[in-house]
């Protein structure tokens, strides 16, 4: 997410599921969506078969969505970014990239200021003492308007367009094959598809998941394979899009709520600590548009920020008080996971709170995990099934081997609803909200999250009403005016998110546009002077003046493309293609009919959806389709948004068989979030030769379904999976149990010996690789393991700070199976 | 719903012939009410049906679940068969292993029944009560938040943070659930809050 | 697309077909009903088909039937066969295609294919253990099965098998009781890329056609659908890439039929067996009229008691 | 010696068989004709009712192998007990060819034998030979025997196998039964045949006109209870 955004606006999947079946070609990389979304995937299958669609796969193995692919090619984990540049660079030193879209949509035309620079795999402004850049130079040149400077004709040497000319030009085919390990050919026919999207008549999809995510340069992945849906003109097309493929039902829902270390609901910031003011902390972020005529959306910030706010402390926000601003927790520095486990092994944190999250099993360095638990002084599992994490403290011979008697950890089960056991909405992969009804009642003794958090929360203020304490005013003043305070409805809380007029709303004229009380029907009517409330500006709409539109079952899709525009709600604004705008061309036409989407009918924007710009602009005004941006254009150079760089580069895994055949300078992505305490951790190729990649199996939902009998049945038991090669080498037996090392852990399994993974020739030598499957652990009816993540390296992106999982190294060889 | 009608105009296009072949009513010569011993009756008749969603990956399918009363449970609403939407229109009724296996999740042998308690240094948990649990977790907490509370930096600003704790909230609970969560842990004071989305 | 069936219902509804829609029935003689039922059929595309074992999980759950929990033997495959338990299974085969250069997973849904000339129900020597409806569903009728096994052997497919609980066969029903309130199987409701698809047994064929139309456009020269005339037909069948090698799906029968040991078992054998039996005990019958009983004569003992006595 | 009046005339009586042997013919008898009725309630749907004698087919379907367990043991021991008398001779040979007497029952015109004529010893050996077909085809029908025999010697009988063996099994019995019924009619026929497997006698005549030589034999042997002349 932290790379759709700074290159798009936004940072979530570009189209819909349904939309899927628009596309005609399809490159699933970096994800296994047959694997990982099955029920997704099938609208690939549609595309294929009804529109003769060609499905793409590039993956280390040749995987479950391979097995139905027109075109596989393999790769090497952790070099998806050589693979892609090598992809930009066929684009752009072919001349095959959609020209229009990428002068008038795209800051290709944008002149980078003089200083910017890139030698050897750096960016200008690096301080190695640090590990970070001063992204200071990355910035465009601002003309005496105040506006950046274009060269529309994109031949300025400083433009974007030249500088990625210059910059992507050493990923050459043979250079991919060289750090992929690719064939040539493979690679080729890859480039020479993608290629035939690049003119508006056909579009290009590109499906993702953590394949992408998980490396310590994971953002950039995303960043390479957008750029090349940019150049080709596939963002905001039907069929087209980048598409990211999330893990949990509600994780993008989750996200947009924003239980994360650094954020508010609706992708606003939590303030830092340098930011003492509510000015200081708006001034920051209320972008200015940087070309004339442009939305630049984020202008309303202010707006937005009032109504949190307002929700969040209730009527003891006041223009007075700044909102509530200061009662804020400021934010020091980031507390992302890794730094979470990160403090929790050196016994900084006391308590630990786990909602459906099972850190042992998914945090990287599962023994670094499983030594800090052991510190706590009280852990809280609040889950329907018992996890491995909070049962870390119980001997499980071999797959987990501790004394409970040497663990002071108070330990806390406390059993919630199932998700069929309660009412609520959730948000897809593709933003769309969707209400569920309750099916069943409460599991025994279970309780809803709701009610167990607010329980908590009531009996933790009552003591602080009672008997004081430290910081009580910040959390007295958190408002809590539920009907029940012990168990607000899962209806007034998402009215609560959506947002309502708090005094009677007027227009310039006066006239009254929205009654006080009345629900909000868009995030427009928002005002920041404290007149309305609403927890997350994106989700307003959802529950306004008609009604819980995300309860809404219309499955007409009166214009065949898969809008489904009266089923639940899709944020923003009911909008089911993002940047929709773009899918006609500069004038508001459509760049073809196969493509009609969105298009200028003389009035107004029309078409299926919810155009995702304001509807009475014409064309004339060109006005940009990222309105989110204040360019107004999406980025293919972005600016200093991101740690590592406006460009993407090739960067090693930090554990890699070879040095970086590209920048044989670089060593790992130079901003990676990386403890200095963990860097004795790492191996090298030496002792560790063996590329590793975790994923998960079809047949398994992370670390749930090791507790479900079904699943337990069709997928027992954990498993390595690796070439003929190795297996011959090593001396494995097929279906023979063999052990994984890495420099932190180590872990045994059953050796699934398959045609499906090939040893792959890196820089003149062949590179192994073998596939991890992550679902399997000690707690539940499968067959008991190792935590997986026991191997994995304690190094995160620079921007997501997500663990490298996918790319590290180990040894393998045969062993006599476990006694145990 | 509009699916039944294309599946009509499926038939038609397929070359089936008559509507009467549709599946709806399978062509069957004798259609009437026909009483059989061999065919086991269809076993949602009398269920109660509510639409949901899957609780595993973000394609969020739709579900439908049917529950009967418990007779183990003194009559409380029970699962006893999860299928797909074919209303839904993204996942048409389909369901992956995961989702078609959802009824093992709710049984689950590893199903948490009752809260549970684990003291410090000992091999078991022991069950406890709801009140139990709770008053002790809001205790510790609020001991180690008295602790650690930090109202303002070293830089005299107001930080209102609390460090020492940490919330690792889920992915697949609901938005209004996620909202709760939010207002708890950053009302609470909370920075160490993280989600599955970075991982 | 393929059009979704509708969800069902939970009222009260009738089975639309049962004992008066038999048209065979195991050991036993039926008069057939005058007019037959439309055909069913269920179409497996496995050009459409990831492996994910939805089918598996679904058919687990709808039939609530329960596995056991295995190993890993080095492979996909589980459980590593099908069983009384398990009457649907995923095979995988790792193909390296000779003339693409390409590798293939091949990936097989295996399971019932409710034969037209249903081999199971010929050997099946329990009346009405196994029968078989107008519209195509071959079914197991557990009152009626006495375990014995031989339908496993009549079963060009191998398929049935036989319960360590109750000692009785089974093998996918495909749903009829689903089938039977207008539902498709319940695998087929699940499978995500619907390369199960269900409906009347021309609708298949039809849907096939542009499925193959598809593949061989894909370079699929071969692509054919899979519905074994040796067995007069099945009402499960098969999309395949490679029609001409069936084999390469985990042992797909490239012909199959009845055994013609089957059928010299079940068939002429029979028959055969009992007139050898009843001509034999005929002609004992015949030679004792015509010959009357061989009797030792008193000459006989007499003769006995000489040569007793001579020696005494 | 004794005297033994069974009432029928007082002639020279003459023990054929032990009361073990008769105890062990029995039991493979009893057997056979169990298996026989339960094994055609399986054969041809018009049998399926002899299965109700058993209670039903299912009781069939795991009692049959049992019997036929329980027959293997019994024949294992008539074998034992007997082959040695059923060694072929060249008195066989005459006494075949001259096989039309036989079945007219002019025994004067056929060669003296000894305790068993060539249609015995037919029998004899047809049926050890059956009985081990029937019971090597056997275990390919029964699930647990044949996992038990699978598990024992390490293979996997392929469906054709046991497709085979359903069909040898089903020839091996009829020709079982075939023979079953040669070798009971025969005993009926021949008058005085039963008592041998009954009380364990024949009476002299009969020994003098089947089996004059097995008479010869005995008369000459050892007259311990063997033979016991008529009063």
């Amino acid at each position: 997410m932290s790379s759709l955004g700074p290159t798009f606006g936004r940072g979530a999947m570009t189209n819909s599921w349904t939309d899927i079946r628009n596309t005609d070609l399809v490159l699933v990389m970096g994800g296994n969506a047959a694997e990982a979304h099955p029920c997704g995937f099938k609208w690939v299958t549609e595309a294929k078969a009804e529109r003769g669609a060609k499905l793409m796969v590039v993956d280390p193995r040749f995987t479950r969505s391979a097995a139905v692919a027109d075109h596989y090619a393999p790769i090497r984990p952790g070099t998806d970014v050589a693979f892609l540049s090598g992809v930009v660079n066929y684009l752009l030193s072919n001349d095959k990239i959609h020209k229009e879209y990428v002068r008038h949509y795209t800051n290709a035309a944008y002149l980078v200021k003089e200083g910017y620079a890139f030698n050897e795999g750096f960016f200008s402004g690096y301080d190695e003492s640090k590990a970070t850049y001063d992204r200071s130079s990355w910035e465009y040149e601002i003309g005496a308007d105040g506006y950046a400077v274009r060269d529309m004709t994109l031949e300025h040497p400083r433009s974007v367009f030249q500088l990625m000319k210059k910059h992507f030009a050493v990923y050459t085919p043979e250079m991919v094959s060289r750090v992929s390990g690719t064939p040539q050919d493979r690679f080729l026919k890859v480039c020479d598809w993608i290629a035939s999207t690049a003119n508006g008549e056909r579009a290009m999809t590109i499906m993702y998941a953590l394949g992408w995510t998980q490396h310590s340069h994971g953002a950039q992945n995303i960043r390479s394979a957008a750029m090349i849906q940019l150049l080709c003109g596939n963002i905001g097309v039907p069929g087209g899009g980048v598409n990211a493929l999330r893990g949990h039902s509600n994780v993008q829902g989750i996200t947009d709520v924003g239980t994360l270390t650094a954020a508010i609901p609706g992708y606003l910031n939590l303030p830092a600590e340098n930011e003492p003011t509510l000015e200081s902390h708006l001034g920051k972020r209320t972008f200015k548009p940087l070309q004339a005529n442009q939305t630049s959306y984020w202008q309303n910030y202010r707006k937005f920020y009032v109504s949190f706010l307002k929700s969040f402390y209730g009527t003891k926000a006041t223009p007075e008080n700044n909102f509530g601003y200061d009662w804020l927790p400021k934010l020091d520095v980031a507390y992302d996971c890794l730094r979470m486990f990160d403090l929790i092994n050196q016994g900084k944190t006391n308590v630990l709170i786990c909602q459906g999250f099972n850190p042992l099993m998914a945090i990287a360095d599962s023994n670094k995990s499983a030594a800090g638990l052991a510190k706590l002084k009280l852990l809280v599992s609040i889950d329907p099934i018992e996890t491995d994490t909070a049962r870390f403290w119980e001997n499980h011979g071999e797959f987990n081997n501790v004394d409970p008697a040497k663990i002071q950890t108070e330990v806390f089960m406390l059993p919630v609803t199932s998700f069929a056991e309660e009412s609520g909405s959730l948000t897809n992969s593709s933003r769309c909200i969707s209400w569920k009804w309750q099916a069943a009642d409460p599991y025994h003794d279970s309780r809803t999250d709701v009610v167990i958090l607010a329980d908590l929360f009531n009996r933790i203020r009552k003591a602080y009403e009672t008997q004081g304490g430290k910081g009580a005013e910040p959390l007295l003043a958190v408002d809590w005016s539920y009907k029940n305070p012990a168990e607000p409805s899962a209806d007034e809380l998402l009215k609560e998110l959506n947002g309502k007029a708090l005094v009677d709303l007027k227009d310039a004229g006066g006239k009254v546009t929205r009654q006080a009380g009345s629900q909000l029907a868009s995030f427009g009517e928002m005002r920041d002077d404290g007149s309305t409330d609403g927890a997350m500006w994106i989700y307003t709409g959802v529950y306004g003046p008609a009604g819980n539109l995300s309860q809404r079952r219309d499955n007409a899709d009166p214009s065949g493309l898969g809008v489904y525009g009266n089923w639940g709600f899709s944020w923003p604004a009911n909008r089911r293609i993002q940047y929709n705008r773009a899918s006609a061309d500069p004038e508001g036409k459509p760049w073809s009919e196969r493509k009609k989407y969105m298009f200028w009918n003389g009035e107004r924007w029309t078409g299926p959806d919810v155009p995702d710009y304001v509807p009475t602009i014409p064309p004339s005004q060109a006005t940009g389709p990222f309105i989110m941006n204040p360019e107004g254009v999406s980025r293919l150079w972005v600016r200093g948004l991101m740690a590592d760089g406006p460009f993407p580069v090739h960067y090693e895994p930090f554990e890699s068989p070879v040095t970086n055949p590209v920048f044989p300078k670089l060593k790992g992505n130079p901003a990676a979030r990386i403890f200095q305490r963990d860097r004795p951790s790492f191996g090298d190729a030496k002792e560790f030769p063996i590329v590793a990649t975790t994923y998960r199996l079809v047949e398994h939902f992370h670390y749930w379904t090791k507790g479900v009998h079904m699943n337990a049945v069709v997928q027992p038991e954990f498993f390595v999976e690796m070439s003929e090669q190795l297996a011959a080498e090593k001396g494995i037996k097929h279906g023979g149990w063999v052990r994984v090392w890495s420099k932190r852990g180590s872990v045994k399994g059953k050796a699934v010996v398959t045609k499906r993974l090939k040893p792959l020739t890196i820089d003149g030598r062949t590179v192994h690789t073998v596939g991890l499957p992550l679902n399997f652990g000690f707690i539940g009816v499968a067959r008991k393991a190792n935590p997986i993540n026991g191997l994995t390296p304690p190094v995160g992106d620079a921007n997501s700070q997500t663990p490298e999982y996918k790319a590290f190294l180990v040894n393998v060889e045969p062993i006599v199976g476990p006694v145990a | 719903m509009n699916i039944e009608v294309s599946r009509r105009r499926f038939m038609q296009l397929a070359g089936a012939g008559a509507a009467g072949t549709a599946i709806g009513a399978l062509g069957f010569a004798e259609a009437e009410a026909q009483v059989s011993a061999h065919v086991k009756p269809f076993r949602l008749v009398q269920t109660k049906e509510a639409r949901t969603t899957c609780p595993y990956c973000a394609v969020s399918c739709g579900m439908l679940v049917y529950a009967a009363p418990s007779k183990a449970s003194s009559g409380k609403l029970e699962v006893v068969h999860i299928e797909g939407d074919a209303d839904h229109p993204v996942n048409r009724g389909t369901l992956c292993p995961k989702g078609a296996a959802a009824i093992d999740y709710i049984h689950s042998a590893t199903r948490v029944k009752t809260p549970m308690y684990r003291k410090p240094g000992t091999a078991k948990f022991e069950p406890c009560t709801w009140d139990f649990a709770m008053e002790r977790i809001a205790k510790l907490m609020k001991e180690d938040r008295d602790a650690n509370f930090v109202e303002k930096n070293a830089a005299g600003t107001t930080v209102n943070r609390w460090t020492t704790t940490a919330f690792l909230s889920g992915s697949s609970v609901t938005n209004e659930t996620g909202w709760v969560t939010y207002k708890v842990a950053r009302g609470l004071g909370l920075l160490q809050i993280e989600n599955q989305a970075r991982i | 697309m393929f059009p979704a069936i509708p969800n069902p219902t939970t009222d009260k509804s009738n089975a639309r077909f049962g004992e008066k829609d038999m048209i065979r029935r195991s050991a036993s003689t039926i008069t057939p009903p005058a007019k037959r039922q439309t055909e069913v059929a269920k179409l497996i595309d496995v050009s459409k088909c990831i492996g994910c074992k939805a089918c598996q999980t679904a058919c687990l759950e709808w039939n609530q039937l329960t596995e056991e929990v295995g190993v890993n033997v080095g492979v996909y495959d589980n459980p590593h066969d099908l069983t009384a338990n398990s009457w649907t299974l995923m095979r995988y085969t790792e193909y390296e295609n000779p003339e693409s250069g390409n590798l293939e997973w091949l990936i097989r849904k295996d399971g019932c294919m409710h034969c037209e000339d249903p081999g199971c129900l010929k050997a099946c020597p329990s009346p009405g253990a196994i029968v078989q409806y107008s519209n195509g569903i071959v079914d197991f009728v557990k009152e009626n099965c006495i375990g014995c096994g031989y339908c496993i052997k009549g079963c060009p497919f191998n398929i049935p098998r036989i319960s360590r609980a109750d000692h009785k066969a089974y093998k996918c029903t495909l749903c009829s009781d689903r089938v039977a309130v207008g539902q498709g199987p319940a695998c087929q409701k699940a499978c995500p890329t619907q390369a199960i698809v269900f409906g009347t047994k021309d609708e298949m064929k039809a849907w096939a056609a542009k499925r193959i139309a598809d593949l061989k456009s894909r370079g699929f020269a071969k692509a054919g659908l899979y519905d074994p005339p040796g067995v007069q037909g099945t009402h499960v069948m098969y999309v395949l890439h490679h029609a001409d090698k069936p084999q390469l799906y985990a042992g797909l029968a490239e012909n199959p039929r009845i055994s013609p040991i089957v059928e010299a078992w079940k068939g002429v054998g029979k028959y055969a067996g009992l007139a050898l039996i009843g001509l034999t005990a005929a002609a004992g019958v015949i030679h004792h009229l015509l010959q009357g009983p061989n009797r030792v004569t008193s000459e006989d003992e007499e003769n006995a008691e000489k040569l007793a006595g001579g020696k005494s | 010696m004794s005297t033994h009046d069974d009432g029928s005339g007082a002639h020279m009586r003459v023990r054929r068989y032990s009361g073990s042997a008769r105890i062990n013919h029995w039991i493979v008898a009893i057997s056979f004709v169990l298996l026989l009725l339960s094994g055609l309630s399986l054969f041809h749907p018009s049998l399926f009712w002899l299965a109700g004698l058993f209670g039903g087919g299912t009781t069939v379907r795991w009692l049959h192998p049992w019997i036929g367990v329980v027959l293997v043991v019994g024949f294992i021991g008539l074998f034992l007990r007997f082959f040695a008398q059923n060694l072929p001779e060249r008195t066989d040979w005459v006494w075949l060819a001259r096989i039309r007497h036989v079945l007219k029952g002019d025994d004067e015109y056929l060669p003296e034998v000894g305790k068993y004529n060539a249609g015995q010893k037919f029998v004899f050996w047809s049926q050890s030979i059956l009985v081990i077909v029937l019971f090597v085809t056997g275990l390919g029908l029964w699930a647990p025997g044949l996992a038990y025999v699978e598990g024992l010697f390490g293979f996997k009988a392929t469906i054709d196998q046991l497709r085979m063996a359903a069909l040898i099994h089903a020839g091996a019995a009829v020709l079982a039964i075939t023979i079953w019924i040669v070798h009971v009619y025969a005993a009926i026929w021949v008058r005085g045949t039963i008592s041998a497997m009954t009380r364990g006698f024949v009476t002299g005549g009969w020994g003098w006109r089947h089996h004059r030589k097995w008479l010869r034999k005995e008369v000459g042997h050892d007259e311990r209870s063997r033979v016991t002349p008529a009063e």
